[in-house]
């Protein structure tokens, strides 16, 4: 009995926490859903936790009260009858799950099957984005638009967008919590999913498949604008960055030239080895972690593989550190012409 | 057959006796210290994620070496500390409970054991290679995998695997025969105690599903070593494919580990209850439907691929299928319970314990089969937490059950109870602390796998208190060293039946004669040590008059053999060809001399024979 | 359920007594090996010949190839004699998992 | 051909394979891991089948495969199939003559076999078909090798254990090995069928 109490006890006071901390970053939470498809999967969640929760209790009221009835008490040598079974106690155990597993049935193969729809059946024109995995950090393409990007995907608001996701180099899994679940980007297949955020916000992202030294920081962002919002941002990005107007950002940019220009394409629709930096001034992070400012950006061209940075992604097909390649001061100067690389 | 190689290498030094026994007793042993062995490596690996990951941000462990432990933690719990344990508690109580003086094969029971364990010592050497630990999930998903991306570590993995596959795929087929064929008169399929139901049919399992896993791992080497492009996409590879083959296999693996754990608890709670198992046939009938369906759903784990609704939902289905066999254990064990008058020992405490964890880590399991929720649970920390509640709060809680059910009868001494007591209750609460909070965690947005996470996303509480829980674990482990090492000093001498026992095994001395029974027990129903003790006999009824008893003798070769197959893997990872043709020398060379020279065994005579001993 | 395995342990496994074993003599092993060449020859002309469409040959080949494996099986395996109930069994499970993960694969790479 | 029966031992029970606990235990055991060996093909099988479409360029199987050759592969390994039968058939008349004599020729038929098979790898190999050139080369020679090394650890067993025979003859104790290596062969012949049919014959339709 003493069992039963305390493991009833460590529920309460657990579930009674997690109403104290509420559910979690609303930026992040799959409890505090802000999308279409993560709603319905919230609600396909508490349906199943209910009718689960339900079994529990049945479980938990049998088992407390056999440990407190039949427990031994002292003296007592008894032998208990020895029962065989009872027909007809557990066929009401075999036919009451069964039940309750088809009431679950039947929304999950319905939600299956609404969340594998393709979003041009549901939503006319809906815009098409690209998703390319890379070992650590997410390209972005948008076909229509003739424009390519990274870390972060802008869609608008209150739509339904189409996302084909692939990988270049091992698996990923893109999953956005707050919009709705994961899909998993694949080398050599596509994959297909919609994505719908119910209201304009900034929503995080994370690679949920193992894929190397810093899958855990292999965050991005999915930011919902209005839809004209997302329109003026789509010609923002087309128009080409203002040119630097201080001597060190321009310094800056000729060394960017001459170092980062292989693998860093700058103008909107260039696909390129490494992320293509259009915009990188207006981005919400550096590397999808980091806050935006001119410090991370330094510490990033300096060593991205470092401890406390991204361990690993100075591969063959990474990113090299540039501290022995390019001073300190050198290195500032870069980083406050990528600061000038902004969409405004 | 001639006495010609009497048991006068019965009293040789004790560890040339281990390395050549082929007695399943002494085996079940070798199981438990190299199981416990690899058990406390991957709790300590567990424990250094958890402090890692105590704090936001923090620097202890990051990058490859903290997907190394995570790694090698899964990979050591699941092939090397679970699966042996399993065999050990196997081999220690199957024989005895069906009444035979040994398995079927007693050679290849050894080699399973050796194969196994050089398996094992094979993958856990990496650590001390230039190339590091396996650095890919225990689930090794391709092409992270591949050559291109991880080192050799990944090598260590994919052969120590596939040598302690193939031992376990050897012990699988000598228990099948075992029980199918060593039964003693009487002791029919449906008499048997549930524990040797449940073994049979995970064996069967082992049977059908480790080939999978066998080929898996030969096409991950052949990309690996030899350049072939099973995985490689831009030669047309597929990477798809190894993760079909993996869960064929792992799905079916976590029933393997599952349903001894529902043995042991059968076994228990009805001994503690002083009544026969409630709903014996329906739990047969459970196990088996279990263990069929087990190859019906390996799909749930790749819901996310992108397979396609058609085959998501059918794959949900039959997922969900599964939690109605369960369920009928689960109210079976309550029913037992029910009129009977429950004991607490730490066994049954144990067992009591396993139940509410075990619908817990049950019930979330049906919460993953759908597929919609699955896209939202699938690796984060919610799978993390549900995996542990079903393979701590099941398998591990089974197996403490089994030990401390069956410990006086593998070294005829008692462990404390005092002692045994408190290590549950700090694993228990340990435990909840550790997995409860991770459910929120996952559905709060942290994936699996990831050594670290960011400030000022709501998650620095939670990780707190579940580190927390862990470390208590870790005390209740170091507690249950405690009580181990004070049983073997001065333990208390266990009587042959010390917890007024059921089933066979606690009709012979504790620990047993090297043959067993003196007499091969006749059986006649459930229970069939309980029953004769109802007709107030104290021994069972045997089946046969006194004779000579013939035993097998102990064999070195397996351990050789083991040897042979180690030394060749060196060879394989690091393309000396020498080492291999030296290493594959020796394996078959063992093989051929095993063939060659047949096995006359000897004979204990009856004036050897024990006393007691039906 | 139980009957059926009782009866089986009737002759308990540890005191069972052979019996004198039928299907001796090689007649019905050459009728087996002769149809055996037959199906195989009728597998090939299958494929080879023009006339026959694809969508047939298929389903056909598989056919021959599985009534030639219950060939091997039941006569010159003796799967189907006294004392092969626990070979048949496994057997047939084999299968079962074979045929599971073998459709399984295929058809989830194919589509 | 069992024109020499002699009778060697009169003790001899009619199945001796089956006579003792050992000989049961092996002839159980052994139809176990013929289940698991069914699975470890099947997945073997399920790869190939997955992968036979990715020729990356390579030759296509259309275009490789050789219709007259897998037929006389396939004659051959049906005939060892018999003659391993006929073994077992003299071994239950306690005929160890006969025994030896038709595991012989399993034996020879078996080295035939594989003396065919590595002149086709050397043919597809010059067509350009290699273990590593494709997807489908990986997955062809993975199981068409699988096989191949089958036979191969065949017809040694089946040559130490007539070897073995010729010092030991037929007894309890080596007669379950003999009937355990002609299941052996046996199975290995099934798993032909389903070679030929499903990559050669298949792989020649499309």
């Amino acid at each position: 009995m003493k069992k039963g109490n305390l493991w009833r006890l460590l529920f309460l006071v657990s579930t009674l926490a997690l109403v104290l901390t509420g559910c979690g970053d609303p930026e992040l939470s799959a409890l505090d859903p802000k999308g279409t498809g993560a709603d319905m999967q919230l609600d396909l969640i508490m349906l199943s936790l209910y009718i689960m929760l339900g079994v529990m209790a049945v479980v938990i009221v049998i088992f407390t009260y056999v440990l407190i009835r039949y427990r031994q008490r002292p003296g007592d040598n008894h032998i208990p009858k020895q029962v065989e079974g009872n027909t007809k106690l557990e066929i009401i155990w075999t036919v009451i799950p069964i039940i309750l597993l088809i009431i679950l049935a039947v929304p999950t193969v319905y939600q299956t099957f609404v969340l594998a729809e393709d979003a041009a059946e549901t939503t006319e024109d809906p815009v098409e984005i690209k998703v390319t995995a890379h070992q650590y950090w997410w390209e972005v393409e948008y076909p229509e638009y003739e424009i390519v990007t990274a870390q972060d995907i802008y869609i608008p608001a209150g739509e339904r967008v189409h996302i084909e996701l692939t990988s270049v180099d091992v698996i990923h899994s893109f999953w956005v919590p707050a919009l709705g679940g994961k899909m998993d980007a694949n080398p050599g297949l596509v994959n297909e999913m919609w994505l719908e955020a119910k209201q304009p916000g900034t929503y995080k992202g994370k690679c949920a498949e193992l894929c190397g030294a810093s899958h855990a920081k292999m965050d991005f962002k999915v930011v919902a604008l209005e839809r004209d919002q997302f329109e003026k941002w789509v010609a923002d990005m087309k128009e080409p960055a203002p040119e630097p107007t201080t001597v060190s950002a321009q310094e800056g940019k000729q060394l960017f030239e001459n170092n980062c220009m292989a693998c860093h394409a700058t103008d909107a629709g260039q696909k390129s080895l490494g992320p293509n930096l259009n915009g990188i001034a207006d981005r919400k992070t550096i590397a999808g972690f980091m806050d935006n400012d001119k410090e991370n950006l330094e510490k990033w061209i300096t060593d991205p593989a470092a401890r406390d940075v991204k361990p690993g992604s100075s591969g063959p097909k990474g990113m090299p550190a540039f501290h022995d390649k390019l001073t300190e001061e050198e290195i500032s100067k870069v980083a406050e012409y990528l600061q000038t690389l902004t969409i405004e | 057959m001639s006495t010609h190689v009497s048991h006068a290498h019965k009293k040789k030094n004790i560890l040339w006796d281990y390395l050549t026994t082929v007695d399943h007793k002494k085996i079940a042993i070798l199981y438990l210290f190299a199981g416990t062995l690899f058990l406390l490596i991957g709790g300590i690996e567990a424990i250094l994620m958890r402090l890692q990951l105590m704090v936001p941000e923090n620097d202890l462990f990051v990058g490859t070496t903290f997907n190394q432990l995570l790694t090698m933690h899964g990979t050591t719990m699941i092939f090397f500390a679970a699966m042996p344990l399993v065999f050990a508690l196997m081999n220690a109580a199957i024989p005895l409970q069906i009444g035979a003086r040994d398995v079927a094969f007693p050679f290849l029971n050894s080699l399973g054991f050796w194969l196994f364990f050089f398996g094992a010592t094979l993958t856990n050497i990496s650590w001390f290679t230039s190339g590091g630990a396996p650095e890919i999930g225990w689930t090794a998903y391709a092409p992270l995998a591949l050559p291109e991306y991880t080192g050799t570590g990944s090598d260590y993995y994919v052969l120590g695997l596939q040598l302690s596959g193939a031992g376990t795929l050897i012990g699988g087929i000598n228990f099948l025969v075992t029980i199918i064929n060593m039964r003693a008169p009487g002791m029919t399929f449906m008499r048997m105690p549930l524990f040797t139901w449940t073994s049979f049919v995970i064996s069967a399992l082992i049977l059908f599903a480790f080939p999978p896993l066998t080929v898996g791992l030969f096409l991950m080497m052949f990309d690996r070593l030899f350049g072939a492009n099973f995985f490689d996409v831009t030669m047309g590879g597929n990477v798809i494919i190894w993760e079909h083959l993996f869960w064929i296999f792992g799905h079916p693996e976590v029933y393997i580990l599952i349903l001894p754990a529902f043995g042991v608890f059968s076994e228990v709670i009805p001994t503690f209850s002083k009544k026969r198992l409630f709903g014996y046939h329906s739990m047969v009938f459970a196990t088996t439907l279990i263990a069929f369906l087990s190859f019906m759903v390996w799909v749930h784990h790749m819901f996310t691929v992108g397979l396609g609704p058609v085959a998501n939902s059918i794959f949900a289905v039959a997922t969900t299928a599964i939690a109605v066999p369960t369920g009928i254990k689960v109210f079976n064990w309550l029913f037992t319970m029910w009129g009977g008058r429950i004991q607490f020992t730490t066994a049954n405490m144990w067992a009591l314990g396993f139940i509410p964890s075990f619908v817990m880590g049950g019930v979330t399991g049906v919460m993953l089969a759908l597929p919609p929720a699955d896209f939202q649970f699938h690796d984060s920390y919610f799978v993390v937490a549900h995996f542990h509640y079903v393979i701590l709060g099941g398998v591990v809680f089974g197996l403490f059950a089994g030990l401390y059910y069956w410990w006086p009868k593998m070294f005829g001494t008692l462990l404390n109870e005092k002692l045994g007591k408190l290590h549950f209750w700090l694993m228990f609460i340990g435990f909840h602390m550790a997995f409860l909070p991770q459910h929120w965690l996952g559905l709060m947005g942290m994936p699996r796998r990831v050594y670290t996470y960011l400030e000022g996303q709501q998650l620095d509480t939670w990780n707190y208190v579940s580190t927390i829980g862990a470390l208590i674990m870790g005390v209740a482990t170091i507690v249950f060293a405690i009580n181990i090492v004070m049983t073997f000093v001065k333990g208390e001498k266990a009587p042959a039946d010390p917890w007024d026992g059921r089933t066979l095994e606690w009709s012979i001395p504790s620990p047993p004669p090297e043959y067993n029974f003196k007499q091969t027990p006749l059986v006649k129903g459930i229970d069939a040590f309980w029953i004769e003790k109802m007709q107030g006999n104290k021994e069972m009824t045997p089946a046969e008059p006194l004779g000579d008893i013939h035993m097998p003798s102990p064999s070195i070769l397996p351990f050789i053999m083991s040897l042979g197959f180690f030394i060749a893997s060196f060879g394989f990872i690091y393309h000396v060809l020498p080492v291999i043709i030296i290493g594959m020398g020796i394996g078959l060379g063992s093989m051929l001399a095993r063939s060659l020279k047949d096995d006359l065994g000897y004979h204990i005579h009856t004036d050897e024979l024990q006393e007691k001993g039906v | 359920m139980e009957t059926n395995l009782q009866t089986e342990m009737e002759h308990s496994p540890q005191s069972r007594r052979e019996t004198a074993h039928h299907n001796e003599g090689p007649k019905p092993h050459l009728w087996a090996f002769f149809l055996s060449i037959v199906f195989t020859i009728l597998a090939f002309a299958a494929v080879a010949s023009e006339a026959v469409s694809t969508a047939f040959t298929i389903p056909f080949i598989i056919f021959l190839a599985v009534v030639q494996a219950a060939f091997q099986l039941f006569i010159w395996m003796h799967m189907n004699q006294k004392d092969h109930e626990f070979p048949l069994t496994f057997m047939m499970s084999g299968v079962f998992a074979a045929v599971v993960t073998v459709a399984g694969i295929i058809l989830m790479i194919w589509w | 051909m069992s024109d020499t029966h002699v009778q060697t031992s009169t003790s001899l029970p009619p199945e001796p394979e089956k006579a003792t606990m050992e000989g049961r235990n092996k002839f159980l055991g052994f139809w176990l891991f013929l289940g698991a060996e069914t699975v470890l093909f099947a997945s073997l099988f399920g790869t190939y089948l997955g992968l036979r479409n990715s020729t990356n360029g390579g030759p296509t199987t259309q275009e490789l495969f050789s219709l007259p050759m897998v037929f006389v592969a396939t004659v051959i390994l049906l005939v060892s199939s018999l003659t391993s039968v006929l073994a077992i058939q003299a071994m239950h008349r306690n005929n160890m003559k006969g025994l030896q004599f038709w595991f012989g020729v399993t034996v020879l038929l078996g080295f035939s076999f594989l003396g065919l098979e590595i002149y086709e790898f050397v043919e597809y190999v010059h067509h350009g078909h290699t273990f590593t050139s494709s997807a489908f080369g990986s997955a062809f020679y993975t199981l068409v090798g699988f096989h191949g090394g089958h036979v191969l650890f065949g017809v040694l067993w089946i040559l130490v254990l007539q070897l073995q025979g010729i010092k030991k003859g037929l007894t309890v104790v080596t007669a379950p090995k003999y009937y355990v290596a002609s299941l052996y062969w046996h199975f290995v012949d099934l798993v032909w069928v389903f070679i030929f049919t499903v990559v050669y014959l298949m792989g020649k339709v499309g």
